[in-house]
């Protein structure tokens, strides 16, 4: 409301990559944004996602990409603190990926329904794709999740979910994909892709179980308090990032992306819902 | 010029000091005696005001200076130096700033503070050591220095002080024969040729009968004797220090000692 | 004389003695090893051993000092990738591969060395591994078709839709999608220059000579500064800005240390019990350092991170508050310890408090309060480390970075290896400064 | 008496005084400078300034306490139900206490001069210290939670490293005081090297040791705190995962917060009072 | 039963002890004199094999003890007890154990760790501490001690070695007169009632005098004179001591002196 000039323009990044690339690949971002308001621009990458958070509940950072949990972390502390504006709009129209419940091949598990009674892992407490939406939808199909499996652990990330249940430790587990290419590769992105490619695990040896329903891309969000002039400007030069320079949009969206969309708080309902029941239920 | 007047001072319900008076006109060289916890510190502390009096009087020049508060009793403190028998100065530092302490309360405390002092009084410091013999120190850190060399630059702290009245406690205590009697000649000279009184707590009686115009003998916090040094007799000199106390004046002599005769003796023998 | 003039009162005390002894000797070990062996189950130290994957640690932990090349087919588009590590930034340009594989027209040929040769042609790919045989892979009908041996050894793992193969030489993975090779190579690929530097193409003698008379390879700089320039700004390894990053680590170690000392000087005056009159303030005084020294550094860090939002300046402070707690402790019992003689020397000359605490106190407690400061800035900066990595700066966040994302471990090696170094460096230098400024 | 003019020694004196006011005057503004140019560009990289950050300062915590205050009938319970978390974290920094302990006594006799067994080797364990002692316990902890997967062992080795080399200087700072001549006593009467270490330096140097280990004690209490936060096991996981999620179980984070808080201070007051004791004998 | 043959003992290019020969038949009280410097800790110390001699041997029933190496030297260690003129004590730990670490070559190492003594060892060691006048002391900590108690701790522990050769390193030298009489006087016991070989150096003339079967006396680490004490005239000590060091023995003298004439004079006339 109160929208005073602005004297620079914080920008805040989520983990997921090392931090100095995160910092280059956003070096053309922040240099257009720069460009665009006529003040100083900074870039930070804190390796927790809680700094960003905090940054952001703070005033401190203006900007930033965020997950879908972390968004609805922000919206459940401080309503009036941000408010998404874009989303990545991925290769095949979609806007989001999934929570993927796999086990071994060799173990005869080839679906959720056999699994019960057995030990299941996820990734960790905090996480959207690794707990939060598989947790609360699981449980809304087959009731309380530790009556269901015969043993509910965190494995403690998805990392450590895929060579657990890899290993034997587990008897299934979830982690995230985005649901495109196939299985074999451990699809095109996400926490199968980079344990094959590590060399980690092997795709033979596993099968998928279980498919979320889509979990939405995270948001990026302005501070609600910037002048609305200054919110336009970097909405517009980000949306039209992909038709300006390509180069940029990859290294901005982390990789191939079509185009960065509108979206709204309601995207992101279902999310807030989820962590709502997970808060209460704990 | 100076008088005490029923100086009364009592620890947990034990008067230290207990009720003393005596007057000295003069720049006197006053010496106390007395036995361990006969209550000599504790008058020289009062004196200096670093311990306060329960009660009782001391005028210098017909005012209180037990009187005195906050600054004044701080321009009092200036006026009147303090030796140790520990010689109490800051080890770490060298021997002119030692010797400069001696102003701090003349000059303006944040200069000082920064351990900037105007060109001449260390010039003073510098003459003030060299009269005292021990001016090639001056650059050496007090706690490199004998102890004797360490007495001396307390003193010459107490001199740059410009004070009216020296208070020495035991200021040879801790000092070895030969030193000793250098300490003692230095504050000797000074009450001669500056004409400052000093007033000393002596644990010897010889040092007191040696150096002094005047001996104060106290014990259990009170004055037994007071009177002048040949006024001493053994008999005097029991009653200070008790006759319980089964008396060896010797084995406390600071004196150097005679030739050892029996060991020469010894010898002698032996290379025969 | 014999024993027999011997007490034997004297004998039972000191037999009794003995044995008590005795007892306590076994007892202090029992003790201690019947506490460890509860911590080995509390801990499931037998569950550990079962979970703990050696093998896995060995892929990790070769890649602290090995680095691969991914040659990569797309099946669809036929396109070749050769990139270190698989990244962008470590792609070969296609005209200058290196010189183990070779390309034909569609066909490509990797050798491994040691006789182990993979090629990918039109018809798929086969790989030929010596001792073994040919293993030819061709996709048919959506699925693949795999032609080997039998049986198959446990190393080679195939399905219809995947076959990977892995060896000492290297690993192979072919899906319907693309087949890639994996070449282990021993060093720190890219270390010096990137592929699109031209000095990465030099042995080191070309090097020396083009830095001192070779012709210029970029007009707008001599041979040194361009070399330097490149080093500098290596895409991969970034070592600009590692030594960057590297100094707000030692910033923030520096600020907090010594903001800490000047702030807990005269807090630690009116904490000592023969500074400060007034009884109360001491103790509260004394519970604030404890509170402040008991949240600890990294929940400070989330507190002001509100405050503050990322950065170094946060990180400083939060040393800075935990120090304060610290060093206040400290002080105030050096403080405590002091030798009053000297303070009642400078009191007896009329000097006022400040002055007193000038002359009589700091002189002598500077050696200690100075080595303790020291001391401090050189475990801050190991602190720092940490604290950086969750305000977002220095050192520690590249270090958390890139063993969170996995990939980067031969990254991890060297900022732990620069760390080391840096915590080295700090340590000799406040031992250096230590023994000049307590002595001097 | 004095061996040089008393103008030398004035002059030398002044010019003593002119040098010392120089070089201290000089060290100060470059100390200052440095605090100030270091503060602002640590204030210029930051997100949020100096003077703009210092009334929010309060914002987080009283968040905190706000809603802790509002679910206060919630805290007993979560007290008890984070004390096994407590347990772990005093066993994790216990364990890694007495373990790095151990290699401390070790090394650090094996790195004094005049006692070690072999004298050539000082060195190379001195070294070894060192880079123990350089290497942060969460850089070793984070590898090796890769490898062991998280828990409290990766912790404990962490810690345990960290501790011989932190304390092995020091025990072998103790050890280089000790007094050789009981060793040298033993030494004559055909004792052997661990006879005249464990008879004769031992027993003098017990004191001081046990008092620098309850005072690691302490600082492994913090890091094992510290390394839950990432992933090590311990009360410090269970503070993390109520921290990160924020909004919602404040109330955990209070009681995880006052759990560890009131253990760090009581261990702390407690080993000072026991270092003190023993250390004055 | 012990030949020493050319002993050398260079440090630094400097012979601290210098081809020095000599033999003992029976067990002999012998005493070493020389000034400071001499070579005769350096010499002690090669017997105990403490230091390591640079050539020469010294042979003991015939076995060369300088060429023993690991447990046949500690083994002859053991055998061969040193008394220090600091004791060398473990101070922290109480008398008996003191006395027991004498055993230690002979009992299990771990077992010696642990602190365990097979109780018939306890109770010897008590019967030693009884000779020699201390058992009383037996359960305090050595440091507790007084310096001659100290001492004769320590030849409780070398007599508990049940050595065949006592060596006495200035065993005197940190005490006063009065326990070094007591302290000789139980060495001399101990060399004529269980007939060992005692070799101690002394430090003064007139202890080697009263104490001793045969003197050696050593200078600049040669041996320069070897005989009985009545041999050991001034002339000689003049030689042994060097004669530019203006000789004065009764300087060096542990002897209680007679009452100090000189000082009780000095009293007697302050009391008249
Ligand atoms: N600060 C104090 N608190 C309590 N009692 C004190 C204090 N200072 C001195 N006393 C007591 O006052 C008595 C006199 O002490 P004082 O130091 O004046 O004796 P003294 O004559 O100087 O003895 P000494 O020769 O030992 O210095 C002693 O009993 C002493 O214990
Ligand atoms: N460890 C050593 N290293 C170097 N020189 C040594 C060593 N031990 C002794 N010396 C030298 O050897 C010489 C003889 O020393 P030694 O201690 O044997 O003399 P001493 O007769 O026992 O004298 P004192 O009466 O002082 O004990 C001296 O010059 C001494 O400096
Ligand atoms: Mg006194
Ligand atoms: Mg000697």
């Amino acid at each position: 409301a109160s929208a005073q000039p602005i004297t620079g323009f914080n920008l805040g990044i989520m983990g997921g990559e090392n931090a100095q690339d995160r910092m280059t690949s956003n070096e053309c971002y922040r240099a257009a944004i720069e460009a665009q308001l006529g003040v100083p621009v900074k870039v930070f990458t804190p390796a927790d996602y809680d700094g960003v958070i905090q940054g952001l509940l703070g005033g401190t950072l203006d900007m930033a990409w965020l997950g879908a949990s972390g968004y609805a972390k922000i919206h459940l502390t401080d309503p009036e603190a941000v408010e998404p504006v874009l989303t990545k709009q991925n290769m095949d129209g979609s806007t989001g990926y999934y929570a993927i419940g796999f086990a071994r091949k060799d173990s005869g598990i080839a679906s959720i329904e056999d699994a019960r009674g057995k030990s299941f892992a996820f990734a960790e407490p905090n996480s959207t794709s690794g707990y939060l939406v598989p947790g609360a939808e699981l449980a809304e199909t087959h009731g309380k999740l530790e009556d269901f499996f015969g043993q509910v652990r965190f494995a403690g990330g998805h990392e450590q979910a895929i060579i657990g249940v890899a290993n034997g430790d587990f008897d299934a587990g979830v982690s995230w994909a985005d649901g495109l290419g196939d299985w074999e590769d451990g699809y095109n992105s996400g926490a199968f892709r980079k344990a094959a490619d590590a060399g980690l695990v092997e795709m033979n040896d596993l099968v998928e179980i279980w498919k979320s329903k889509l979990i939405p891309e995270g948001p990026m969000v302005l501070r609600k308090a910037l002048p609305q002039e200054v919110k336009d400007k970097v909405t517009q030069l980000t949306a039209d990032l992909h038709e300006t320079d390509k180069d940029c949009a990859y290294g901005v969206a982390h990789g191939e992306a079509m185009d960065f969309v509108p979206v709204t708080h309601d995207a992101y309902l279902g999310v807030v819902a989820a962590r709502k029941l997970q808060e209460t239920a704990q | 010029m100076l008088a005490v007047q029923n100086v009364t001072r009592v620890f947990s319900g034990r008067a230290a000091v207990d009720d003393i008076s005596f007057a000295v006109d003069g720049p006197a060289f006053v010496g106390i005696i007395g036995r361990s916890g006969a209550g000599k510190s504790t008058f020289l502390r009062m004196m200096n005001r670093l311990t306060d009096a329960s009660a009782g009087r001391i005028c210098v020049d017909g005012r209180d200076i037990l009187a005195l508060r906050g600054r004044d009793r701080r321009a009092w403190q200036s006026q009147c130096a303090m030796i140790f028998q520990q010689f109490n100065l800051v080890p770490r530092m060298d021997v002119v700033s030692n010797v400069l302490h001696g102003l701090l309360n003349r000059r303006p405390a944040l200069a000082t503070l920064f351990n900037l002092w105007p060109r001449a009084d260390i010039l003073r410091a510098l003459e003030i050591l060299d009269r005292l013999g021990i001016a090639e120190q001056a650059p050496k850190r007090a706690e490199a220095l004998s102890g004797g060399q360490q007495q001396r630059v307390a003193i010459a702290r107490a001199l740059m002080q410009d004070p009216r009245i020296i208070l020495a406690d035991e200021p040879i205590a801790s000092l070895d024969p030969m030193n000793a009697q250098i300490v003692m000649d230095t504050l000797k000279r000074i009450n001669v040729e500056d004409g400052r009184m000093v007033i000393a707590n002596l644990h010897t009686l010889d040092t007191a009968r040696r150096y002094c115009d005047r001996v104060i003998g106290m014990r259990d916090g009170r004055i037994v004797f007071d009177g002048t040094p040949a006024q001493l007799s053994t008999g005097v000199a029991r009653d200070i220090y008790g006759a319980d106390h089964s008396f060896n004046e010797a084995a406390t002599s600071t004196a150097i000692p005679a030739d050892a005769i029996a060991d020469a003796a010894y010898a002698a023998r032996l290379m025969a | 004389m014999t024993a027999a003039t011997l007490s034997p009162a004297l004998a039972d005390t000191v037999l009794t003695r003995f044995a008590r002894r005795r007892l306590a000797a076994f007892a202090v070990p029992l003790a201690i090893l019947a506490y460890l062996a509860y911590a080995a189950m509390a801990f499931d130290l037998a569950g550990l051993a079962g979970r703990a994957r050696m093998d896995n640690a060995a892929v990790l932990l070769s890649d602290f000092w090995q680095h691969k090349t991914h040659v990569t087919r797309d099946n669809r588009s036929g396109a070749l990738r050769v990139a270190i590590d698989g990244e962008a930034k470590g792609t070969y340009p296609p005209d200058r591969l290196p010189g183990w594989i070779a390309t034909q027209g569609d066909a490509t040929r990797i050798d491994l060395g040691q006789g182990h040769v993979v090629t990918y042609d039109a018809q798929g790919a086969r790989y030929e591994v010596p001792g073994y045989g040919l293993i030819d892979i061709r996709p048919q009908d959506g699925g693949l078709h795999l032609t080997a041996p039998q049986p198959l050894p446990d190393w080679i793992n195939a399905s219809d839709s995947r076959v990977s193969v892995t060896t000492p030489a290297g690993r192979f993975a072919y899906t319907r999608s693309k087949v890639e090779t994996f070449r282990y190579q021993p060093g720190w690929a890219l270390f010096f220059f990137t592929l699109d530097s031209p000095f990465h193409y030099m042995s080191w003698p070309e090097i020396a000579a083009s830095a001192l008379w070779g012709p210029r390879l970029d007009s707008g700089l001599p041979n040194v500064a361009a070399m330097a320039r490149d080093f500098w700004t290596n895409a991969m390894w970034r070592h600009g800005d590692v030594i960057w990053a590297m100094f707000e680590t030692v910033l923030m170690a520096f600020l907090g240390t010594f903001g800490a000392a000047l702030a807990a000087l005269p807090l630690g005056f009116m904490a000592a019990r023969n500074m400060m009159p007034f009884g109360a303030l001491r103790f509260g005084l004394r519970r604030v350092f404890d509170f402040i020294r008991g949240v600890d550094g990294l929940i400070w860090t989330i507190v002001l991170a509100r405050a503050f939002g990322p950065g170094p300046m946060t990180g400083a402070l939060a040393i800075l508050l935990t120090d304060t707690g610290s060093f206040g402790k400290m002080f105030s019992e050096a403080l405590e310890n002091i030798d009053e003689k000297q303070v009642e020397g400078i009191r007896s000359t009329g000097a006022g408090a400040v002055q007193r605490a000038r002359f009589g106190v700091i002189p002598q407690v500077t050696p200690v309060l100075l080595s303790q400061v020291l001391y401090f800035l050189e475990s801050n900066t190991r602190g720092a480390t940490v604290i950086g990595a969750i305000v977002g700066g220095g050192i520690g966040l590249l270090l958390t970075q890139a063993i969170q994302t996995q990939k980067d471990w031969e990254d991890v090696a060297y900022y732990m290896v620069l760390i080391v170094l840096m915590v080295m460096a700090m340590d000799s230098f406040s031992g250096w400064l230590r023994r000049r400024l307590i002595k001097g | 008496m004095a061996a040089l003019a008393p103008d030398d020694i004035r002059d030398a004196y002044l010019e003593l005084t002119r040098r010392r006011r120089l070089y201290g005057g000089l060290l100060l503004v470059i100390f200052v400078a440095m605090m100030a140019a270091g503060f602002r560009l640590a204030e210029s990289r930051n997100a949020g300034g100096f003077v703009d950050g210092l009334p929010m300062l309060l914002a987080f915590p009283s968040e905190v306490l706000a809603e802790a205050w509002q679910k206060r009938a919630n805290l007993p319970g979560l007290l008890a139900e984070h004390l096994p978390s407590l347990v772990e974290t005093l066993n994790i920094a216990a364990v890694s206490t007495l373990m790095g302990g151990l290699m401390a006594m070790g090394l650090a006799l094996l790195s004094t001069r005049g006692l070690a067994r072999w004298p050539r080797l000082t060195g190379l364990f001195r070294r070894l210290m060192d880079a123990l002692r350089a290497v942060p316990e969460i850089v070793v902890a984070l590898v090796l939670i890769y490898i062991l997967g998280g828990g409290p062992v990766p912790a404990v080795i962490a810690i345990s490293l960290h501790t011989a080399g932190a304390l092995g200087k020091l025990f072998s700072e103790v050890a280089e005081n000790a007094d050789l001549k009981p060793v040298e006593g033993l030494a004559s009467v055909g004792a052997g090297w661990s006879q005249q270490v464990g008879l004769g330096v031992l027993p003098q140097v017990a004191p001081n040791w046990l008092s620098y280990a309850l005072m690691r004690f302490e600082i492994n209490l913090r890091a094992s705190a510290i390394l839950g936060f990432v992933g090590a096991g311990g009360i410090g996981y269970d503070l993390k995962l109520a921290m990160q999620w924020g909004m919602g179980r404040y109330d955990e984070v209070v009681a995880i917060f006052a759990l560890l808080f009131v253990a760090i201070v009581a261990i702390d007051r407690l080993s000072d009072h026991a270092r003190s004791r023993l250390v004055r004998g």
